[in-house]
């Protein structure tokens, strides 16, 4: 599936997005965070507090505890500021 | 159908009411909002949007269309831009049309309340000392405010 | 100080909101709300507005003062036309200049609440058959609307 | 003092405004009222429900109670219907 970020967890990590593979044991955003967490120190800083963590499904706000299968696209960024 | 745009250029909200209003005589009530980026006492350069491309314009329609259901509008405009604005400059508009004034208010109120915490845009603030500031944090505030719809 | 207007021709709402907003860089929402005559279905052939002309300002002026005394506002501006209207003209434009948009669109809706109820204006009917039709009555859902402001 | 009428007020009266003297003994707005309903059957017309009647002092809303004394101006209209 494709990630994307936006404001600062995009400069934290460091990309605006990429291709990732979790596996199966990953069912649901909030697990999701948790694995990219892992993947280094940028993803670390990035999603060090979880709770502030906003998450898109296919372009659709959802909750952490929402399951990812079937998503093609998953994004993550902080609270928004528009308006 | 509501009008939505995402745009770097600005708008002009004179021309969107007149597309609005034109040849019609069952509209009473015409609200507009516009959101200006401000100077902050003088402390801020430009404020840079940044937007998720893909859902900013779904999300709105959505939050359109929820407006549209809870009241008898005739028009609604909102229109977002991106990109690095100077204090003055315009941000966001909401254009809400209606035979009464009530429905034409609570649903601009409404479209701004939700374009605050579910639009997907970000401000960034470039201070005039050439520093890059900080992002702008959500406020609370604006939290509560989108509560009282329900 | 409010921009207070009682005149026969036309307004401009975008021109007044540029007046407001020029040069200006604490400002952060701008709301301006549009009173437009309706044809009610077709019926209508205009609207005439008659008006207190020594008092009208007076009291405008006053809710107007009140309105910037609730609120922090960097401008208002209110114009009520009177004479007669077609269906699809405008009849009264208020706008409101904040640095917040929940101050700014408060404002917008206690001013026109209080215009509504008590500046001295009164609509009569012209119908399309050519017969003068009825005053237009006052409405109980305004006079609550006013006293939510206490 | 000088008298105004507005709109159905104006139309059943028949004039815009005039001249008026009312008696030492008629002392608040609706005691001035009561002593226009008898000055003919077009006051009567026009002020027959008196609770509707909205009246200004000096071009300052005012209640039935209040004090004529010292004014210039008395206006008598019906609820607004402006905005």
């Amino acid at each position: 599936m494709k990630a994307v970020y936006f404001a600062w967890v995009r400069e934290r990590i460091g990309k605006t997005g990429e291709e990732i593979s979790p596996p199966d044991n990953v069912k649901t955003v909030g697990e999701l965070i948790g694995w990219l967490s892992a993947k280094g120190e940028e993803y670390a800083y990035a999603f060090e507090k979880p709770d502030v963590i906003r998450a898109a499904l296919d372009r659709t706000h959802v909750k952490h505890d929402v399951a990812i299968a079937g998503a093609r696209e998953v994004a993550f960024f902080p609270p928004m500021t528009g308006g | 159908m509501a009008v939505i745009r995402i745009q770097r250029e600005d708008f002009n909200a004179a021309a969107e009411v007149a597309a609005l209003t034109a040849g019609r005589t069952d509209i009473g009530a015409v609200v507009t909002f516009t959101g200006l980026c401000r100077a902050e006492s003088g402390k801020l350069a430009a404020l840079e949007l940044e937007h998720y491309a893909g859902m900013a314009e779904e999300e709105i329609a959505r939050v359109a269309a929820e407006a549209e259901a809870r009241w008898p509008l005739q028009g609604v405009v909102a229109i977002h831009r991106y990109g690095k604005m100077a204090p003055g400059e315009n941000i966001v508009l909401v254009v809400t049309a209606s035979s009464h004034r009530v429905a034409a208010f609570e649903a601009a109120e409404f479209l701004m309340d939700y374009l605050k915490t579910r639009a997907p845009f970000w401000k960034k603030e470039h201070l005039v000392d050439g520093s890059s500031g900080d992002w702008v944090e959500a406020k609370d505030m604006d939290d509560r405010a989108m509560e009282r719809w329900g």
